[in-house]
C-alpha cells in the first residue's frame, strides 16, 4: 500500500479489506490462502469475487466474519466495517470468539454457503434454526420470532411456510434448503450478505431462481452483497463490481462492464475466453487455461500466475510481485500494465 | 473446476515448478500416522512385545516350571552393574544373594539381602535347553546368572519359587497370540458376515443382523463358561488353548461385522462402485478389488483395537478359572494366581508385574489402534 | 414408524425363541448337574451321604430328558410367569432375582450417570482441544481405564479402603445395617460404600465413552453446519452443545438400551470381588453349581433385556434423529 | 406356617406345665439369659423351669462358667456353605462325642443300653424336653421319622447306610414316650459310634407336630399346601422342601422348622445378605452352675461371595470365631500380621485325616491296559518312591507337615510307624526298579510303554479343594513321575466336574484326601477298603459290588477278604473285639497299598477374638465329626459381648 487510497467521491464503503493475509499453518508448511487482498464493498451494491477453486475467495469471505477454522489465522491486514451508526471497526483485529464479532455475525453481516445440504443442522427443524438466529440478535418473544421466521420463509418463496417451519432439512429439496438458508441469513436484515457459491450445488433452473431471489432481496432490504463464484455467467447476471482472485490475491478488480469489455489481466482474459458464448464459433476445443493451479505449498516466486501465463516475461514476472494498480477503469496487478520496479 | 482437470495431461510440458510427489493412500496413512507420536512409540512397544513373544525362551533365563524350595515368594532382586571391592570398581552385572528365614509360627519366609554373596550375571549364558522358534535346538539365553543353578529373581518369585520374569516373558507368547489368533478368527467371520450383510442388503442383511443381535444378546460369561466346560478333559492343553481363543473371539466378530456392514452400506452408493459394477465386474471382484481396499485401513485400526480386548477377555476367563490351565502360562493366569489379599500384602510383585505388563501392552495396542484409526482416513481434515 | 415398530416386534419372536433354546443348551453344556455340585460341596466338607443324593435327584426331576425339561420350563414361563425353582435356594427363581435385579438396575443407572457426567465433558474437551495437553492426559487416563482389568482395580480398591480408611469391606452397607429396615443412617452408609463399585465399573465405561465421544465429535466438528451456526453469531459453547454435540450424542443414545444387559451380566467379576447384592454373583454361582433354572432364567432375562434394549435403542435413535425416523 | 407352632405351643402348654410340676424336683434353680428373662416377663415364653427338661444335660465347660450375651459374627459364602451353619449349630444327635473325640457321651438321649449281642440299642429320652417352638419332644417324634420318613419309599428311596444292617434296615420301636429301641438283624458294634457322628441326626430332627402337616398320611388336605408352594409339585417334594437333609442347603432354608439346636434360624440361608440364628429358649443343656445354655445370644453369618472378603473381615475384627475357609496355611502369615488390628488369636484344629493328599488311581478303570498297570502293586510302589514329598511340603506348606502314607495317624489306636512310612522315601532309582518290573520298555522320549506297546499315560484330574494347593502339587508330581518315565497329564477342573467324572467311573486318577486317620477309622475307612462315597473313589466298581452284589464288579479275593473283615468288625459286640478286628483289617489294607498317600499336614488353625472363651483347643474335626457344633453352646464372651 504504497499509495494512499484515492478519496472516494461516492459514500464511504461498507467494508474495506486492505492487505488481508490469512495463512494456514499446517504440519507440512504454511499455506497462504489469502495473501494480501484489497477490496471494498460499497453499500447496496453487489460485488462478485471470481476465481477458480482454491484461489482463496472462500477463505477471504470467511475471514471477514472471522470464521476461519484452525489452523487458519489472519496474519495481517485490516477489515474495516462501517456500522449503521457510522462508526468503523476493524474486524481483523477482533478476537474470533468475542461478543463484538458475534454481534456483527448474522446481524450486520450474514453469510450463506454453497452446500445447502450440509450447511443446515441436520437434526434440528428449519424453523427452530431461524428462530434461534432471530433470538440471538433481536429482542423479541419466541412467538414473535416464529412469526418473523415464517414471514421470512414466505418471503424467500417457500410455499406453505407455516408447514415448512416444522420441517427438517432433509425433508426439503436443495433449492428449498438454499431458500431456507437465505431466509435464515436475512432474518435479521443484515447490511451485507456474503454468499459463498450459493448456487453451485443446484440445478440450472434453481440457480437462476436463487440468484433472482438474492437480487430481489438486495433491492428490497437495500443491503450489499458479496457473491463468491467461479461462474462467469453468474457474474454477468448479478454483479455490479467484480474482483478476480488468483492464488490468494486480487489480480484485477473493477466494475462489471469494464472487466467484461476490457479485461486486462491475462488470467481474467483467459477466464473470459474459456466461456462458451452464444453465436461465437470456436475452431476447435474451447480454449482453456494452461497448466494447473500450483500446489498451495509451492507458491511461484514473483507473479503467482506466471507459471500459466501466456505472456510470461522471464526476469520480470518471476522476480517481482505485481501490485494492484489502477489502470484505466480497473485495478490490475500485472507487469504488462504496471511499471516494473527497478529493484527486486 | 473442469478447465484445470482437462489440462492435467498437458501440464508436464508447460513451465511448471516441481509439484510435490503425489502420494498413494498407504503412504498418506503412514505419513499421518507418523505424526501421531504416541502411536509411534506404541508401535515400537508393540513390536518389542511381539519380539519378546517370538523369542521368549531365549529371553527367559529359567524354565517356567522350575521351582525352588528356598525361594518361595522371594522379592525382586535389583540388578546391579558395578562391583566395588578391594580392587576398585569394575563393570560386572550381578544380583545380590538372598538369605531366607522361616517363621514357622506365621508360616512365612522372610528374605534379607546377602550383600556378601554376589551372583554374577552375564549375556548369552548357557541355560536350559529349548528350541528356538520351535525348530533350532539351543541352550543359550540372552542373559542370566553365569551358573544356571544360581537364583536370580529380577521380578521376584511366586509361591513355588518360580521366576516371575521368566513366567511373564513366556506368558507374553500365549497372551499376545490369543489376541492375534482371536482377531484373525473375528476378522474372517466379521468381514464375511458384515460384507454379505452390507453388500446384498435386503433379507440377507435382516437375517444376519438378527443373528448378530442374537449372538450379542447371549451374555458373554455364561456363554464362555458353558463352552469352556464342554471342552473334553482329555484334550491336550494346546488344543484347549485354541478353543479358548475361539471362545474369546466370540466377543469380537459381531462388532467388526457391524462396522464392515456400515462401510459396505455407505460404499454401495458411491459412484466408483456403481462404475465398477457397470463395467461388468462380478460381485466378488467388486468386493475384493474395490470395496475391501477402500476400508482396509479402518479394518486394520479396529483390529488393533480388538487385540487388547481379547487379551483382557482372556484375563477375565482365567479369573473365572475357565481359561487356560497350567502348565500353560499367560498373563491372565499369572494375574489370577496373584488375585488375593495375601499377594497384595505379602508379595505385591506377583500382582504388579503381570498387572503392569498387561496395562502396558493394552495401552500400547490401544494407542496404536487409535493412531491407526486417526490415520486410517488419509483424506479427512 | 408404526410399521417399523411392528416389524421389529415381529423379528423379536424368533430371536427370543432361539435365545431360549441356546440358553438351555448353554446351561446344559457342562457335564454333570446340580447334584454333582452339591456332592462336591459335601465332599469338600468331608461329608459322605450317598443316600441323600438319590432322594434329591427325584426332588429336582433331574433324571428327565432334556427336551422335557425345556418344555416344562418354557411352559411355566409363558403360561404362569414361573421361571422354575432354584435348586440351591429352593425357592422360586422369581423370589430371588427381582430384588437383585433392582439393585443391579440401581447401580447400573448410577454408574451410567457417573460415566456420562465424567466422560462426556472430557470427551468433548478432548475433541475440541484435539492434540492439546489436556487431550493427551484425557486420552492417557482413558486408555488406562480400559487397560486395567476391572477385577484387579476392585481388589486393590477394596484393600485400600480396608487398609487406609478402615472401612468394612464388601457389600453395599456395613454389617450393622444388614437385614435392617431402611433409615437415613443406612442410606448414608450405603452412599459411603456404593461409590466404589460405581467407580470401578465406571472407569472402563467412561474410558471407552471418552474415546467414542471424541471420535464422534471430531467427525462433526468441522461440518459446514457448524460454520453456519458460527456465522449466525452463536457463541462457541452454545453452538457446540446445540449442533455437533447433539449429533455426536446420537450413537450414545442408541447404546442406552444396551447398557442394562451388559451391566447385569458384564460386571459379574467385580460384583463377586466386591460382594455386591446384584445379579452377577447369583448368576455366577448358579452357573458354577449348575442351578439350572436359576441360571437359565437369568440368562434368558438378560437376553430378553438385550433384545428389548436393542429395540429401545433403535426407537430412541429414531426419536432423537429425525433422519432415521423418516426413512 | 408361623401360626402352627404357636398353636402347638398353646395346646401343649398346660400339659407341659403339669409334667414339670409333677416330675421335676426343685433340686436345681435354673438361670437363664437376660434376653430370655425379658421374654418371660413379657409372657412370650414360659419360665425357664418349664422350658428345661426335668434332667437337662449338664454340659462340662472347656475353661470356666461363662457369661450371657453377645453376637457371634461369622461369614458365609454365597452358596453351598451350609456346613458353615451345620458345624456351628447343627450337630446335636442322640449321643455325642466328647470334645476330645475319645468317648461317646449322652446327648439328647440321657442314657442308652446295648444288648450283649450288639443288635439292640435302647435309648432313654429326657423328660419334658422341648422343640425350639416349645412343643414337647419325645419318642413319637423319633417314630415319626422312622415310620413315616425313613420307611416311606418316596421320602427315602435310599436308606442311610448307618441305619441299615446286612439283613436290612433297622427296626425301631417305641417302648414308651421316653424310650425307643433300635434293633438290627445282626450285631452292629459301630452303631453308637456312628450315631455320635454328624450324619446320624435323622432320628431327632423330624418334629412330628410341625412336619406331619406336610405328610399325606396325616394331612388329607396336603394338596392345598402343595398348590400354595410354587417350588413343589407334589407332597413328597413339599415334604422334602420343609424337611430337607441337614447337610444340604434345604435344611437351612426353612426357618419355621423346629429343632433341638442351641440356636434356631430367623431367616433362610441364601435369600438375604445375612443369616441370623437366635438362641433357642428351650435348649436342653445347662452348665455346671445351672445356667441354661447357650451363653451367646445370636450368631450372624454375613453372606459374602469371595473368600478374600472373609479374610478382610477377619482383619477388621468382624469375625469372632471361625476356622472354615480361613484356617489355611497360606493365610497364616497375613492373619498373623493383622492380629492386633483384628484383636483375635489362633487356636489349633486337629483335622487329621488318614492323609491330606492322596493319589487315588482308579483300580477299576474302564481301560483294561490302565487297569492292569495300576492294579500292579509294584507300579504303585514305584510311583510312591518317585515322589519327592519333602519338596512338596517345603514348597506348598512352608515345611510344615511330614511325608506319610494314607494310614492311621499318630494318636490313633491303630497307628504304626511302618504303615505311615512305607514307600515314602524319595528314591528315583528304587522307583525305577519297581517300575521296570511293570513296564520295562521306554519310547524315544524316555517314557514307559504299557503292556499294549503304546506309551502309558494317566490323566490326572485335579481341583483346587481343601485350600491345599492341589493343582500346584500336581504340577510337581507330574515332574517327578516324568523323571522316572511315567507320563501323566494333568487336567485342572472344578470340583463338581471332578465328582461327576469319578462317579461315572471315568477317571484315571486324582488327588483327594481321606478320612479314617483317627477314631473314624472304624466308621469311615474309605481308603482301607472300597466303600460307596461321593468323593473318594479308587475302586468305585468294587464298592458298588460290596453294597449290592448284583451291581459293580467283583473284586479280587484279597479285597473280598478285607470287605469280609469289615463285616466282622461291625458284627463284633465289644469294643475290644472291634479293635482287634479293625487292626487286622488295617494291616491287610496297608499290605494292599490301595492308594498312594503323600503328605500329612500339621494341625490347621482357627481364629477367635481375644475375649471369646471356652473354645476347645485343640479342636478335633473330621468329615464325620461336625465339631465344634455340640460345644459352641458353652462358648462365651468375656464381658458379654464381642470386643469393639
Amino acid at each position: 500500500m504504497t499509495q494512499p487510497t484515492p478519496i472516494p467521491t461516492e459514500p464511504a464503503p461498507l467494508l474495506r479489506i486492505a492487505g488481508l493475509k490469512t495463512h494456514f499453518f499446517t504440519d507440512d508448511g504454511v499455506v497462504k490462502a489469502v495473501d494480501g487482498v484489497d477490496l471494498t464493498v460499497e453499500p447496496g451494491k453487489t460485488l462478485c469475487v471470481l476465481g477458480e477453486s482454491g484461489c482463496g475467495k472462500s477463505i477471504m469471505a470467511r475471514s471477514i466474519l472471522r470464521i476461519v477454522d484452525r489452523p487458519g489465522r489472519i496474519v495481517g491486514g485490516s477489515i474495516t466495517y462501517r456500522a449503521a451508526d457510522g462508526r468503523s471497526v476493524d474486524l481483523a483485529a477482533m478476537s474470533p470468539t468475542s461478543a463484538a464479532i458475534r454481534q456483527i455475525r448474522g446481524s450486520d453481516i450474514a453469510m450463506i454457503f454453497q452446500e445447502p445440504m450440509t450447511s443446515l443442522g441436520p437434526i434440528q427443524k428449519i424453523g427452530k434454526q431461524i428462530v434461534e438466529t432471530i433470538l440471538l440478535h433481536r429482542r423479541m418473544s419466541k412467538a414473535e420470532a416464529k412469526e418473523t421466521a415464517i414471514e421470512m420463509l414466505n418471503r424467500v418463496g417457500i410455499p406453505r411456510p407455516r408447514e415448512r417451519f416444522e420441517a427438517y432439512p432433509f425433508e426439503l429439496s436443495g433449492g428449498m434448503r438454499q431458500r431456507a438458508m437465505i431466509a435464515m441469513a436475512l432474518c435479521c436484515q443484515p447490511r451485507l450478505l456474503i454468499a459463498d457459491e450459493p448456487t453451485t450445488a443446484l440445478d440450472v433452473t434453481t440457480q437462476a431462481q436463487i440468484l433472482d431471489l438474492i437480487a430481489d432481496l438486495k433491492e428490497e432490504f437495500g443491503m450489499a452483497v458479496m457473491l463468491i463464484t467461479h461462474d462467469l455467467g453468474v457474474v454477468a447476471e448479478v454483479a455490479e463490481d467484480v474482483a478476480v482472485m488468483y492464488l490468494g490475491k486480487v489480480v484485477e478488480k473493477g466494475d462489471v462492464y469494464s472487466i467484461f469489455e476490457e479485461p486486462k489481466h491475462p488470467y481474467t482474459r483467459a477466464l473470459l475466453e474459456s466461456v462458451p458464448r452464444l453465436g461465437v464459433r470456436h475452431a476447435g476445443r474451447l480454449p482453456a487455461i494452461e497448466g494447473m493451479v500450483p500446489h498451495p505449498l509451492v507458491r511461484p516466486t514473483g507473479c503467482p500466475f506466471r507459471t500459466r501465463c501466456r505472456a510470461f516475461m522471464p526476469g520480470i514476472c518471476d522476480v517481482h510481485q505485481p501490485e494492484l494498480q489502477r489502470q484505466g477503469r480497473t485495478d490490475v496487478a500485472c507487469f504488462l500494465h504496471n511499471p516494473v520496479p527497478a529493484h527486486g | 473446476m473442469t478447465m484445470t482437470q482437462t489440462e492435467l495431461a498437458n501440464a508436464a510440458e508447460s513451465n511448471i515448478d516441481p509439484t510435490p510427489i503425489v502420494l498413494g493412500p498407504w503412504a498418506l496413512v503412514w505419513r499421518k500416522f507418523r505424526r501421531h507420536r504416541l502411536a509411534m512409540v506404541s508401535a515400537v512397544v508393540v513390536i518389542f512385545i511381539y519380539l519378546v513373544a517370538i523369542f521368549a525362551e531365549f529371553l527367559a533365563p529359567f524354565p517356567t516350571d522350575q521351582t525352588s524350595v528356598r525361594h518361595t515368594f522371594a522379592p525382586p532382586q535389583p540388578l546391579a552393574l558395578f562391583v566395588t571391592d578391594a580392587d576398585g570398581t569394575r563393570f560386572r552385572p550381578h544380583v545380590k544373594g538372598l538369605k531366607m528365614e522361616i517363621d514357622r509360627e506365621a508360616m512365612r519366609r522372610s528374605f534379607a539381602v546377602d550383600a556378601e554373596r554376589i551372583i554374577p550375571v552375564g549375556f548369552f549364558v548357557k541355560g536350559y535347553e529349548y528350541k528356538l522358534l520351535g525348530l533350532i535346538p539351543a541352550n543359550r539365553h540372552f542373559f542370566g546368572p553365569l551358573d544356571p543353578r544360581d537364583p536370580m529373581y529380577l521380578w521376584g518369585a511366586d509361591r513355588l519359587g518360580r521366576d516371575m520374569f521368566s513366567r511373564i516373558v513366556m506368558g507374553t507368547r500365549v497372551s499376545m497370540s490369543i489376541g492375534l489368533v482371536g482377531v484373525a478368527v473375528s476378522l474372517v467371520i466379521g468381514v464375511a458376515m458384515g460384507g454379505l450383510s452390507g453388500y446384498y442388503g435386503g433379507w440377507v442383511d435382516t437375517l444376519i443382523q438378527r443373528f448378530i443381535e442374537f449372538i450379542r444378546s447371549v451374555p458373554t460369561i455364561p456363554l464362555w463358561m458353558g463352552l469352556a466346560a464342554a471342552i473334553p478333559l482329555d484334550w491336550p492343553p494346546l488344543r484347549t488353548y485354541f478353543v479358548v481363543t475361539v471362545i474369546v473371539s466370540m466377543i469380537g466378530w459381531t462388532s467388526l461385522a457391524r462396522e464392515v456392514r456400515g462401510k459396505f452400506l455407505s460404499l454401495r452408493g458411491e459412484d466408483f462402485i456403481t462404475a465398477a459394477r457397470l463395467d461388468g465386474l462380478t460381485d466378488r471382484e467388486v468386493i475384493l478389488k474395490h470395496m475391501v481396499p477402500s476400508f482396509s485401513s479402518h479394518i486394520i485400526a479396529s483390529l488393533t483395537l480388538a487385540v487388547p480386548l481379547m487379551i483382557l477377555a482372556e484375563t477375565s476367563l482365567s479369573f473365572l478359572g475357565i481359561g487356560l490351565q497350567p502348565p500353560l502360562v499367560s498373563w491372565g493366569t499369572l494375574l489370577k494366581e496373584a488375585q488375593n489379599i495375601r499377594s497384595i500384602i505379602e508379595a505385591p510383585w506377583l500382582l504388579i508385574a503381570p498387572g503392569s505388563v498387561i496395562v502396558v501392552a493394552v495401552l500400547a495396542l490401544n494407542f496404536l489402534g487409535d493412531g491407526l484409526r486417526d490415520a486410517a482416513d488419509p483424506y479427512s481434515n | 414408524m408404526r410399521g417399523f415398530l411392528l416389524r421389529r416386534l415381529l423379528y423379536m419372536i424368533p430371536t427370543l425363541f432361539l435365545v431360549s433354546i441356546t440358553t438351555f443348551i448353554i446351561i446344559q453344556l457342562p457335564p454333570g448337574d446340580y447334584l454333582d455340585a452339591l456332592a462336591a460341596d459335601m465332599g469338600e466338607a468331608g461329608v459322605e451321604n450317598t443316600a441323600v443324593m438319590e432322594a434329591l435327584r427325584q426332588q429336582y426331576g433331574l433324571g428327565q430328558p432334556m427336551y422335557v425339561q425345556y418344555f416344562k420350563w418354557m411352559k411355566g414361563i409363558l403360561l404362569e410367569g414361573n421361571f422354575g425353582i432354584s435348586f440351591e435356594k429352593n425357592v422360586p427363581v422369581n423370589d430371588l432375582i427381582w430384588d437383585r435385579l433392582a439393585w443391579t438396575f440401581g447401580i447400573s443407572i448410577l454408574t451410567l450417570m457417573f460415566i456420562w457426567f465424567t466422560a462426556l465433558p472430557i470427551g468433548i474437551y478432548s475433541a475440541v482441544r484435539k492434540y492439546s495437553v489436556g487431550d493427551y492426559v484425557a486420552t492417557f487416563f482413558g486408555f488406562l481405564g480400559l487397560a486395567i482389568p476391572n477385577f484387579l482395580l476392585a481388589l486393590v480398591m477394596m484393600y485400600v479402603a480396608f487398609k487406609y480408611f478402615g472401612q468394612s469391606v464388601g457389600g453395599l452397607v456395613s454389617p450393622e445395617y444388614l437385614n435392617q429396615p431402611w433409615s437415613w443412617a443406612k442410606f448414608v452408609d450405603l452412599l459411603q460404600h456404593i461409590w466404589m463399585p460405581i467407580f470401578v465399573v465406571g472407569t472402563s465405561g467412561a474410558a471407552a465413552l471418552i474415546r467414542i465421544m471424541r471420535a464422534n465429535l471430531l467427525d462433526e466438528l468441522y461440518r459446514p453446519y457448524v460454520v453456519t451456526a458460527r456465522a449466525k453469531g452463536m457463541s462457541e459453547f452454545q453452538l457446540l452443545l446445540r449442533y455437533p454435540v447433539r449429533v455426536a450424542l446420537n450413537p450414545f443414545i442408541s447404546t442406552i438400551g444396551w447398557i442394562l444387559p451388559t451391566l447385569v451380566s458384564g460386571e459379574i467379576i467385580v460384583a463377586v470381588v466386591m460382594n455386591l447384592p446384584t445379579t452377577g454373583p447369583l448368576l455366577l454361582r448358579a452357573l458354577l453349581v449348575q442351578d439350572m433354572y436359576l441360571a437359565g432364567s437369568m440368562i434368558l432375562i438378560v437376553s430378553v433385556l438385550t433384545v428389548i434394549g436393542t429395540l429401545i435403542s433403535d426407537l430412541l435413535l429414531a426419536w432423537v434423529d429425525p433422519r432415521i425416523r423418516y426413512q | 406356617m408361623t401360626l402352627i407352632p404357636k398353636r402347638g405351643w398353646r395346646a401343649t402348654q398346660v400339659a407341659a406345665a403339669c409334667l414339670a410340676l409333677a416330675l421335676s424336683g426343685p433340686a436345681w434353680a435354673w438361670q437363664e439369659a437376660p434376653m430370655l428373662s425379658k421374654m418371660v416377663e413379657a409372657g412370650e415364653i414360659p419360665p425357664v423351669d418349664e422350658r428345661l427338661p426335668a434332667e437337662p444335660l449338664v454340659q462340662e465347660v472347656v475353661e470356666q462358667t461363662g457369661e450371657y450375651g453377645g453376637t457371634l459374627r461369622r461369614a458365609i459364602l454365597g452358596g453351598g456353605d451350609q456346613h458353615n451353619i451345620v458345624r456351628t449349630i447343627g450337630s446335636d444327635n442322640l449321643v455325642r462325642w466328647d470334645w476330645n473325640w475319645s468317648e461317646v457321651k449322652p446327648n439328647i438321649a440321657k442314657s442308652w443300653e446295648v444288648s450283649d449281642d450288639a443288635t439292640t440299642f435302647t435309648f432313654h429320652l429326657r423328660e419334658g424336653m422341648k422343640w425350639s417352638d416349645g412343643a414337647p419332644f419325645g419318642a413319637d417324634d423319633i417314630m415319626f421319622w422312622y415310620e413315616d420318613v425313613f420307611l416311606n419309599p418316596d421320602l427315602t428311596p435310599v436308606k442311610d447306610i448307618n441305619f441299615v444292617g446286612a439283613s436290612g434296615p433297622v427296626e425301631v420301636t417305641k417302648i414308651d414316650d421316653l424310650t425307643v429301641e433300635f434293633k438290627f438283624g445282626e450285631p452292629n458294634g459301630l452303631f453308637i459310634q456312628n450315631l455320635a457322628y454328624g450324619f446320624s441326626y435323622y432320628p431327632t430332627v423330624f418334629a412330628k407336630h410341625y412336619l406331619s402337616q406336610f405328610h399325606e398320611k396325616y394331612n388329607p388336605d396336603v394338596q392345598a399346601l402343595v398348590d400354595a408352594e410354587p417350588a413343589a409339585s407334589d407332597w413328597v417334594q413339599l415334604f422334602n422342601l420343609k424337611a430337607g437333609p441337614m447337610d444340604t442347603p434345604l435344611f437351612w432354608q426353612n426357618p419355621d422348622r423346629p429343632t433341638l439346636h442351641a440356636w434356631h434360624l430367623t431367616n433362610a440361608y441364601g435369600s438375604t445378605d445375612r443369616v441370623e440364628v437366635v438362641r433357642n429358649p428351650y435348649y436342653w443343656k445347662v452348665d455346671e452352675d445351672g445356667n441354661q445354655l447357650p451363653y451367646i445370644d445370636r450368631i450372624t453369618y454375613d453372606q459374602v461371595e469371595d473368600v478374600e472378603t472373609i479374610l478382610l473381615k477377619a482383619f477388621n475384627g468382624e469375625i469372632d470365631l471361625m476356622l472354615r475357609h480361613i484356617g489355611r496355611p497360606s493365610y497364616k502369615a497375613v492373619l498373623t500380621d493383622n492380629m492386633e488390628r483384628g484383636k483375635y488369636r489362633f487356636f489349633d484344629v486337629n483335622d487329621l485325616p488318614a492323609n491330606s493328599m492322596i493319589v487315588m488311581m482308579n483300580l477299576t478303570n474302564k481301560d483294561p491296559v490302565k487297569r492292569e498297570v495300576v492294579n500292579n502293586k509294584d507300579f504303585r510302589i514305584g510311583v510312591s518312591h518317585a515322589i519327592n514329598r519333602q519338596e512338596i511340603i517345603d514348597l506348598l506348606y512352608f515345611g510344615s507337615g511330614y511325608a506319610a502314607q494314607s494310614a492311621p495317624q499318630p494318636g490313633s489306636e491303630f497307628f504304626k510307624e511302618e504303615y505311615q512310612k512305607q514307600y515314602t522315601e524319595f528314591d528315583p532309582d528304587l522307583a525305577n526298579e519297581y517300575l521296570d518290573k511293570v513296564m520295562p520298555e521306554k519310547d524315544a522320549e524316555g517314557f514307559r510303554l504299557g503292556p499294549d506297546g503304546n506309551r502309558f499315560q494317566l490323566i490326572f484330574l485335579v481341583a483346587d479343594v481343601f485350600g491345599l494347593q492341589y493343582p500346584d502339587a500336581m504340577e510337581l508330581i507330574k515332574g517327578y513321575l516324568a523323571d522316572v518315565g511315567v507320563d501323566i497329564q494333568v487336567r485342572a477342573t472344578d470340583r463338581s466336574r471332578l465328582i461327576a467324572l469319578h462317579t461315572a467311573n471315568e477317571q484315571d486318577a486324582y488327588l483327594w484326601n481321606c478320612g479314617g486317620g483317627q477314631k473314624d477309622a472304624y466308621t469311615a475307612p474309605l481308603c482301607y477298603l472300597p466303600m460307596p462315597s461321593n468323593s473318594v473313589s479308587w475302586a468305585r466298581e468294587w464298592a458298588k459290588w460290596a453294597t449290592d452284589k448284583s451291581t459293580g464288579e467283583e473284586p479280587p479275593e484279597e479285597v473280598k477278604a478285607i470287605l469280609a473283615k469289615y463285616d466282622s468288625v461291625k458284627a463284633a459286640p465289644t469294643p475290644e473285639e472291634q479293635h482287634d478286628l479293625m487292626a487286622e483289617l488295617i494291616e491287610m489294607a496297608m499290605d494292599q497299598f490301595f492308594t498312594v498317600g503323600l503328605v500329612q499336614n500339621e494341625p490347621v488353625f482357627g481364629l477367635a477374638r481375644n475375649n471369646v472363651r471356652n473354645v476347645p483347643d485343640p479342636l478335633p474335626i473330621a468329615g464325620q465329626l461336625w465339631f465344634p457344633a455340640p460345644y459352641v453352646a458353652q462358648v462365651y464372651y468375656e464381658g458379654g459381648q464381642s470386643l469393639p
